[in-house]
C-alpha cells in the first residue's frame, strides 16, 4: 500500500499551498507511491503543535515561528524552502502622508502576531522607532485580526498584507494602487523566510522516514513547478479543495500569479544566505527576541539533495 | 345598620375548566349583603366558599350574572382598595420578617413611617404576636402564621374585610379570643365583613348573616339573619337563641351532605 | 511508569481524604470547607504534574505545572497589565452593561405580553450569535480597545442574563399575586415588593453563568484584533510562539478573577436570597 | 397567532431600525467610493472625513443614502443584502453544495446535537452527584466554576490536538468542546432545581423512609424540570457557539464557523452576517423546539 | 391495652437557634405512650406541638434527654418504616394527581400495581374525595387537599399514625364524620396515634389520653386519661363524664393563656 504522510497546512486552502493541492490532485504523490491528507490551518492552529502532538508527519510554517519551537526544545527541522521570496508587506494609505518608513512614526499600524511580528519588530528596532503608543518616536501598533477591515475603516494607517493576498483585497475593496503605498519586507531587509516544510528531528533519524520524505519533496515540488506554469489550472484545483466554499476564482487566480514569483526562485532547496538573514533579523529584533541564540541544525540539505538530484 | 346594599350579587354563576371537564363552582348565587354587616359562610368543603369570597374581590372571574361592590363593579372596588383578604393559607412573603409582612400593604399605601410602625406593634398585639415581628416565617409555628396574615389584613382601613377560615389553625381559647377582638374591631370601624368558617358557633356568634352553601354546584341553601344583639358576650353561646339557630345551620348544613345520620 | 503509579496512587488518597473530611463531624466547618476544594484541587495538580512527566508530554502541548507557576510568578507585572486591560476594562464594563441591558428589557418584556411574545424568540436568536461571528464585525465597529470587547461581552451575556430574569419574574405563586391584587398594588409596588425579590434566586443564576460569560467573551474577541495587552491577546501570540507556559499563566490568571467574581455574587445571593430553600439548607 | 403578530411587529421594528443605522455606519465608506468615481462629495478627502461625525455626513450627503444600503464590503448590510445571501446559499444551491449553507448547518448541527447530548448528560451526572454527596458538593462545585472561567478558544486548539494524537478526529473533538460549554448551565442550573423542594415535601418523604433514588426520581428531578429548561435552553445555545468555536481549529473545513472565519477573512461582510443569522436561526430552532418539549412535559406533569 | 410503652421521653429539651436569638420550643418533655393509644396533643399556637411530633417522627433532634419508638431511636423507626404523617398543611406534590399523590408512598414501600390501586381507591371513598383521583393538588379546594393528605397517610400500613391538625380545615359535619372513621380504623388496626387538634371536643371524643402543653418555653401542663370506653357513639359528648373532662382540659388551656377572662 501507498505511504501515508500527513501535511499540515499553516492556513485554510488557498493558492498559497497550490503545490500541494496540484502534485495530490494530478497524481504526483501517487506516483510515488505515497498516501498523502492535506489538513487545512486556521487562524487558532499553531502547526507546530500538531507536528509535535503526531498530528502530522510534515508542516508548513514560516521560519520565525518554527526557529521559536527550536527554542522552547521542539526540535523542528527545515528539510524544503519552497518559497524563495517574502510576500509580507506593509500597506499605507498614501493620503495619511506616509512616504518612507521614517514618516510612520507617531501613527497606528497594523500587524500580525502569532510568530509573524518578529520581521516588523526587528524593523522597527532597526529604524529606531519605539512601539509602545503614538508618540514622536514611537508608533502605536495593534495586533490586526485576518483581514484588511482596519485599514478601509481607518483604524489604522498601515496594515500587514501579503503581496498575493490582503493587498488584492484591499484594491477590491474599490482602492486604486495609487492611493496606497506598500513597504516589502524584503526591501527593507527585513524579510523572513515563509512557507518551508518543517518535520521532527528524531523522526528524520528513521531512515524509511527520510526516505518518505525525500519522495514527497520531490513530488511537491514537481506540484510546484506545474502550479507556476499552469497559474490558471492550479487555482481552479484549489478552488476544488476548498471545503468552505467561500473563496473566489478570481481572488484564486490572481492569487496563484502572485506566488508563483515568490515560489520562482527556489528549486526546493534552502538557501542557507536566506536563512542567515532571517536568523540575523531575528535576533535583531524588538525587547522580546523570538530567539535567543543561534540555532544550529535547524535545517538540512539532506532531504532535498536526495529529491532533486 | 343603613340598609345600605354594599354587596349586590344576581344569578351569579362560575364554571372551571379543568383537565377533566368542567366544575361549576357556584350556581345561580344570589345574595345582598349590607353596609356593616358581618356574613359567615359556611358550608362542605369544596362547596365554593372561597371562589365566592374569590369572586367579590375580583380575584375570579364570574362566568354568568352580575355582581356589584358599593355600586361598582368588584374590580373598579378593588382598585379603590375597598378590601382586606385574609387567605385560607398563610401566604406570607418568605424574604420579609413578620413585622415587614404587615408593613407591606402600608408601604403599598403609602401610610408613613411612624404611622406603619404604631400599627404593626398594634396588630401584632391584637393577635398576641409581640415579640415575633423580627422573625422570618419559617421559623413560626403554622398557627402563628395564620395570625400574622390576618394582622396584615387588619393593619390597613379597609371598608370590606374578606376572610377565608382565619381561625382554622388556632385551639379555642385563641380563637375566642380572636373572636371578641374581631366583634370589637367590627363595632369600632363598622367594617362590612365577610367571613368563611367551618365551626357552627363561631358563625353564629359572630354574624349578622349566615350564608350556608350546598356542595357542587355550589348554590345558597339558607340565608339566616341573626336576630342576636349586635352587643355579644361569650355567654350568649349559651342562649336559647343561640342555640336555635346553630340548630338551623346545622341542619343546612347536614342537608347537604351525603352521610345518613 | 512510577511516576504515573504514584499519580494515581495521589489521586486515590486526596478522594480518600476528602471523604474523611466532608463527611466527618467538622463538615460544616469553614476550614474544611474551604480545605476540601483545595485539597482536591492540590491533588489535580499534583496528578498533572506527574502525568506529564512520567508520560513525557512535550512541553508545548501541555507544560507541567511547576513551568506554569514559574512562569507566573516571574511575569506578574505583564499580568497585571493584561488583567487590568481585559478583565477590568473590557469584561466588567461589558458585564456591567450587559446585565444591566437584559434586567431592563426582562421587565419590558414582563410588562407586556405583546412584547414577550415577540421579543423572546428574537432573543434566542441574538443568543447564538458565536463570538467567533461577532467579534471580528464589532471589533470593526468599536475599534481594537476595550469598548469592542466590552460589546462582545454585552452581546453574550445579553440572553442566558434576560432568560434567566423573565423566568424568575414569572416566579411567583397565584396566592402572593392574589394578595397583590387585593391592595390594588401598581406595577411598580407589586415588581418591587413581590415579583423583584421572588426573582432574585432566578438572577443571581444568571450573573453567575453570566460572570463567566462574561470573562471568556472579552478573551476570546482579543484573539479577533486588540492592542498590544490583554490576556487574549497574550495567549493567542503565547501560543504563536509555543511559550504555553505563559498560555497556562494567563488561564490561571483568568480562573482565578473567575472564580472569586463568582464567589463574590456567590456570598450575595446568600445574603438576598437567604430565605430560599436551596439557601436555607 | 397573536405570538405570530406580536414576532412580526418585533422584526419589522428591527429592520426599520437597521435599515436607519445603515446609512450612518456605511456613509464614510460610501462617500470615499463614490469621490473615487468622481462624485462630488462634502467634505472632501478620506482623511477629513475620518473623524467627523457620521451622521453629520449623512444629512451633509443625503443623496448618497440609498448607497449604504448597496454597498460590496459594507460595515452594516442592509438586511435585503442578508437576505439575499441566504436565500442564495440555501434554496438557490443544491444541499450537498459547498457553497450551500444548509450544508455546513448540518455540519455544524451534528456536532451541537452531540455536544449538547454529552454536556447535558455530564450536567445532570455532576448534579446529582454534587446534590447527593458532600464530597462532591465540597470539592467538584468550585473546580466546576473554575473550569468555566477558562477561554476555551485558547484550549480548543490544545484539546483537538491532544485528541488529534490519540486519534480521535472528525465529530467528535467538536462535540466535546461544544459539551465543556454546554454541561456548566445544566449544572447550575439543576443544582439549584434539584434542591428546590420545601422541607414539608423532604419530609414526608423521610416519614416514608425512602431511599435516596426514591427521592431523586420522586421528588427531586420533578420539582427540578422548570430549572432544568431554562438551563438547558441556555445549554443548547452554549453547544452551538462551542461547535462553532470548535470548527476553527479542525481546519475550519466546513460547517458554519469555517463560513463565519472564512467571510471574516476575505472581509465578506455579507457572507459573515449571513452565516451570524444560519446560527442564531438555527439556535432559536433548537430553543424553540426544547420550549415545546417543556410545555408539553410541564403540562402532562400538571405544572402548565 | 397491652400497657407496652411506644413511645417514651425522658427530659426532652429542643432549642431553635434563629437570628434573633434562641427559641426553646421543648422544655423538659416527659412522656409514655402506649401501644395502641390515642393521645391528642393539644395547646395554645406556637407551644410545641408540631415540634414535639416531628422529634417523635425522627425529623427533628432533640438537644437534650431522650425519646424511644418501640424500644429504638425515632430513627431507626423511621427506618424500619413505622410512621404515617399528616402534615399541618397539605403539602401535596403539584405534578402529581391526587390518587398519584396518594399512591406515592406505597410506591415507594413497593406495594403491588393491583394493591395500589385498591387501596387509593378505599381510602379515597374514606375521605369522600371519589371521582377527584383524576385532579391536580391546585384544582381541589382547601380542605380536599387537605383530606387528600390524610387519605395518603391512611393508604399504607403504619404502626403509628401522626396527624398534625388533620380536621382543621374542615366543616363540623365532615369533621365528625371523618372522627367516627378515624375511630373505626383505629379500632380496627389497633395503630398508635399521635394527633394535634385545637378542638376540646375533638380531643376529648378521639383520646384515650390527651397532653395539654403550655406556651413558650413548650411544656406538658397536664395529662389526662380519659375513662371514656373505647367504644364510642356520637353522643356520647353529651354525658357528663364528657363534659367533665372537656372541663378539665379548657382549664388546662386556659392557665396557659394570658388572657384574663
Ligand atoms: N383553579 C381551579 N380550577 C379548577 N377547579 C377549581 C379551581 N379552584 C377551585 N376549584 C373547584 O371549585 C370547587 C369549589 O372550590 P372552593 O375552593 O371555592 O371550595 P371551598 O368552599 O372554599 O372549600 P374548602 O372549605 O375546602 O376551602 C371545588 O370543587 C374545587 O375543586
Ligand atoms: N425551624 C424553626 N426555626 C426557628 N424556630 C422555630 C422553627 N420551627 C418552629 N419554631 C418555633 O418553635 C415554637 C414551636 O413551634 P411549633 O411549630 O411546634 O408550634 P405548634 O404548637 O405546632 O403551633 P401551631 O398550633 O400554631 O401549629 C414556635 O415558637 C416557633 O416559632
Ligand atoms: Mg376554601
Ligand atoms: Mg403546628
Amino acid at each position: 500500500a501507498a505511504d501515508e504522510v500527513k501535511l499540515q497546512l499553516k492556513w485554510v486552502t488557498q493558492a498559497q499551498f497550490a503545490g500541494y493541492y496540484v502534485a495530490k490532485d494530478k497524481g504526483f504523490y501517487s506516483d510515488e507511491d505515497l498516501d498523502v491528507t492535506i489538513l487545512p490551518g486556521g487562524p487558532d492552529i499553531a502547526p507546530t503543535q500538531v507536528v509535535a502532538g503526531g498530528g502530522a508527519d510534515v508542516m508548513i510554517d514560516w521560519m520565525p515561528s518554527a526557529l521559536a519551537a527550536r527554542e522552547k526544545g521542539l526540535p523542528l527541522v527545515n528539510i524544503a524552502q519552497p518559497y524563495k521570496h517574502s510576500g509580507m508587506m506593509l500597506t499605507c494609505w498614501k493620503d495619511a502622508g506616509i512616504e518612507k518608513p521614517a514618516d510612520l512614526v507617531n501613527r497606528t499600524l497594523g500587524v500580525w502576531f502569532y510568530g509573524n511580528e518578529y520581521p516588523f519588530l526587528s524593523w522597527m528596532a532597526h529604524l529606531g522607532i519605539k512601539t509602545d503608543g503614538k508618540g514622536p518616536d514611537s508608533v502605536e501598533v495593534l495586533k490586526q485580526g485576518f483581514n484588511v477591515d482596519p485599514l478601509l475603516q481607518r483604524q489604522a494607517d498601515c496594515i500587514s498584507t501579503m503581496t498575493y493576498n490582503e493587498y488584492w483585497q484591499v484594491i477590491d475593496a474599490g482602492v486604486s494602487p495609487e492611493e496606497l503605498i506598500t513597504f516589502k519586507y524584503e526591501d527593507q531587509g527585513v524579510a523572513t523566510l515563509e512557507d518551508g516544510l518543517y518535520v521532527l528531528e528524531d523522526k528524520l533519524a528513521d531512515p524509511a522516514f527520510e526516505d518518505k520524505m525525500v519522495r514527497f519533496v520531490r513530488a511537491s515540488m514537481k506540484g510546484w513547478k506545474y502550479a507556476e506554469e499552469n497559474p490558471d489550472e492550479a487555482a481552479d484545483i484549489v478552488l476544488e479543495n476548498d471545503a468552505t466554499g467561500a473563496q473566489t476564482e478570481k481572488h484564486q487566480k490572481r492569487m496563484m500569479g502572485e506566488v508563483a514569483k515568490l515560489t520562482a526562485g527556489s528549486n526546493g532547496a534552502l538557501d542557507p544566505a536566506d536563512y542567515e538573514r532571517t536568523v540575523k533579523t531575528l535576533l535583531a529584533g524588538g525587547s522580546d527576541p523570538v530567539i535567543t541564540k543561534e540555532p544550529e541544525g535547524a535545517w538540512t540539505h539532506a532531504i532535498t539533495d536526495k529529491a532533486l538530484n | 345598620m343603613t340598609g345600605q346594599a354594599v354587596i349586590e350579587a344576581r344569578d351569579l354563576n362560575l364554571v372551571f375548566h379543568t383537565n377533566d371537564g368542567p366544575v361549576h363552582a357556584l350556581k345561580d348565587v344570589n345574595l345582598t349583603v349590607e353596609k356593616g354587616d358581618f356574613v359567615s359562610f359556611i358550608g362542605p368543603s369544596g362547596c365554593g366558599k372561597t371562589t365566592f369570597l374569590r369572586v367579590m374581590a375580583a380575584l375570579e372571574q364570574p362566568t354568568g350574572g352580575t355582581i356589584t361592590v358599593n355600586g361598582m363593579t368588584p374590580d373598579e372596588a378593588r382598585r379603590k382598595r375597598a378590601y382586606g383578604y385574609v387567605f385560607q393559607a398563610a401566604g406570607l412573603y418568605p424574604w420579609r420578617t413578620i413585622a415587614k409582612n404587615i408593613k407591606l400593604p402600608l408601604e403599598i399605601m403609602g401610610y408613613s413611617k411612624a404611622d406603619q410602625n404604631a400599627r404593626v406593634e398594634a396588630v401584632l398585639k391584637l393577635v398576641d404576636l409581640e415579640g415575633f415581628g423580627g422573625k422570618y416565617p419559617w421559623q413560626l409555628s403554622g398557627g402563628m402564621q395564620q395570625r400574622a396574615s390576618i394582622a396584615r389584613a387588619l393593619a390597613f382601613d379597609a371598608d370590606i374585610l374578606l376572610m377565608d377560615e382565619p381561625f382554622g389553625a388556632l385551639d379555642e381559647i385563641v380563637r375566642d379570643h380572636l373572636n371578641e377582638q374581631l366583634l370589637a374591631l367590627w363595632a369600632r370601624t363598622g367594617k362590612t365583613i365577610g367571613f368563611v368558617t367551618h365551626s357552627i358557633p363561631e358563625a353564629v356568634y359572630l354574624s349578622t348573616k349566615i350564608v350556608v352553601m350546598s356542595p357542587r354546584p355550589g348554590r345558597i341553601a339558607d340565608v339566616i339573619e341573626s336576630p342576636l344583639p349586635r352587643e355579644r358576650p361569650l355567654e350568649i353561646r349559651d342562649t336559647p337563641e343561640f342555640i336555635e339557630i346553630a340548630h338551623r345551620v346545622r341542619e343546612g348544613l347536614r342537608a347537604g351532605h351525603s352521610y345518613d345520620e | 511508569m512510577i511516576l504515573v503509579i504514584l499519580a494515581l496512587i495521589l489521586w486515590a488518597f486526596g478522594w480518600w481524604l476528602n471523604v474523611r473530611l466532608a463527611e466527618g463531624p467538622n463538615a460544616g466547618a469553614p476550614l474544611v470547607r474551604l480545605a476540601v476544594p483545595v485539597i482536591f484541587g492540590v491533588t489535580v495538580l499534583l496528578v498533572w504534574e506527574l502525568l506529564v512527566r512520567g508520560l513525557n508530554v512535550p512541553m508545548v502541548i501541555l507544560p507541567a505545572p511547576s513551568l506554569i507557576a514559574t512562569r507566573f510568578v516571574t511575569s506578574l507585572p505583564v499580568l497585571w497589565v493584561d488583567f487590568r486591560q481585559t478583565i477590568l476594562k473590557g469584561a466588567l464594563s461589558g458585564y456591567i452593561m450587559g446585565c444591566g441591558a437584559a434586567l431592563l428589557v426582562a421587565v419590558l418584556i414582563d410588562r407586556s405580553d405583546f412584547l414577550r411574545r415577540g421579543l423572546l424568540p428574537v432573543g434566542n436568536l441574538v443568543a447564538a450569535l458565536p463570538i467567533v461571528g461577532t467579534a471580528p464585525i464589532l471589533v470593526m465597529w468599536f475599534g481594537f480597545d476595550w469598548q469592542s470587547k466590552a460589546a462582545v461581552v454585552v452581546v453574550s451575556v445579553f440572553f442566558p442574563m434576560l432568560v434567566n430574569a423573565v423566568a424568575g419574574l414569572a416566579q411567583t405563586t397565584a396566592m402572593q399575586r392574589d394578595l397583590m391584587r387585593t391592595y390594588a398594588a401598581g406595577y411598580w409596588q407589586s415588581f418591587f415588593k413581590l415579583r423583584l425579590p421572588a426573582a432574585m434566586p432566578f438572577i443571581f443564576n444568571g450573573l453567575k453563568v453570566s460572570s463567566t460569560l462574561a470573562l471568556i467573551g472579552a478573551i476570546v474577541a482579543e484573539f479577533f484584533g486588540s492592542p498590544t495587552v490583554g490576556m487574549g491577546f497574550r495567549i493567542s501570540t503565547s501560543v504563536g510562539q509555543l511559550s504555553l507556559d505563559m498560555v497556562w499563566a494567563e488561564i490561571v490568571v483568568a480562573a482565578l478573577a473567575g472564580t472569586l467574581f463568582y464567589g463574590l455574587l456567590a456570598l450575595i445571593e446568600k445574603g438576598v436570597t437567604f430565605w430560599h430553600p436551596s439557601q436555607r439548607g | 397567532m397573536k405570538s405570530v403578530l406580536a414576532v412580526l411587529t418585533v422584526v419589522a421594528a428591527i429592520v426599520a431600525i437597521w435599515y436607519a443605522a445603515c446609512a450612518p455606519m456605511n456613509i464614510k465608506g460610501v462617500l470615499t467610493e463614490l469621490e473615487r468615481g468622481g462624485a462630488q462629495v462634502v467634505p472632501e478627502g478620506a482623511p477629513t472625513r475620518r473623524d467627523m461625525s457620521a451622521i453629520g455626513l449623512v444629512v451633509a450627503n443625503s443623496f448618497a443614502i440609498p448607497a449604504t444600503w448597496a454597498q460590496e464590503r459594507p460595515r452594516l448590510p442592509a438586511p435585503h443584502q442578508v437576505a439575499v445571501e441566504l436565500w442564495q446559499t440555501t434554496v438557490m444551491k443544491k444541499i450537498t453544495s459547498k457553497r450551500s449553507l444548509i450544508f455546513h448547518g448540518w455540519v455544524t448541527l451534528s456536532a451541537t446535537l452531540l455536544g449538547f447530548a454529552i454536556g447535558t448528560g455530564l450536567g445532570v451526572v455532576l448534579a446529582v452527584g454534587i446534590v447527593h454527596s458532600r464530597v462532591m458538593d465540597m470539592s467538584v462545585m468550585p473546580w466546576a466554576i473554575v473550569s468555566q472561567t477558562i477561554p476555551i478558544i485558547a484550549l480548543a486548539p490544545m484539546i483537538i490536538v491532544v485528541l488529534y494524537s490519540i486519534g480521535v478526529q472528525g465529530m467528535l473533538p467538536k462535540a466535546i468542546i461544544s459539551a465543556y460549554l454546554s454541561f456548566f448551565p445544566v449544572v447550575v442550573g439543576m443544582v439549584k432545581g434539584l434542591r428546590s423542594p420545601d422541607h414539608m415535601q423532604l419530609d414526608l418523604l423521610r416519614t416514608y423512609n425512602a431511599s435516596a433514588s426514591q427521592g431523586f426520581w420522586k421528588l427531586r428531578l420533578p420539582s427540578s424540570m422548570p430549572y432544568l429548561f431554562a438551563s438547558l435552553k441556555i445549554g443548547i445555545a452554549a453547544s452551538l457557539v462551542g461547535a462553532i468555536v470548535g470548527e476553527l481549529p479542525t481546519g475550519a473545513v466546513s460547517g458554519l464557523g469555517a463560513r463565519l472565519l472564512a467571510g471574516s477573512y476575505y472581509g465578506q461582510t455579507v457572507q459573515i452576517w449571513s452565516a451570524l443569522f444560519a446560527a442564531g436561526l438555527l439556535a432559536a430552532i433548537l430553543v424553540g423546539i426544547l420550549g415545546v418539549i417543556e410545555r408539553i412535559t410541564l403540562k402532562r406533569m400538571g405544572m402548565a
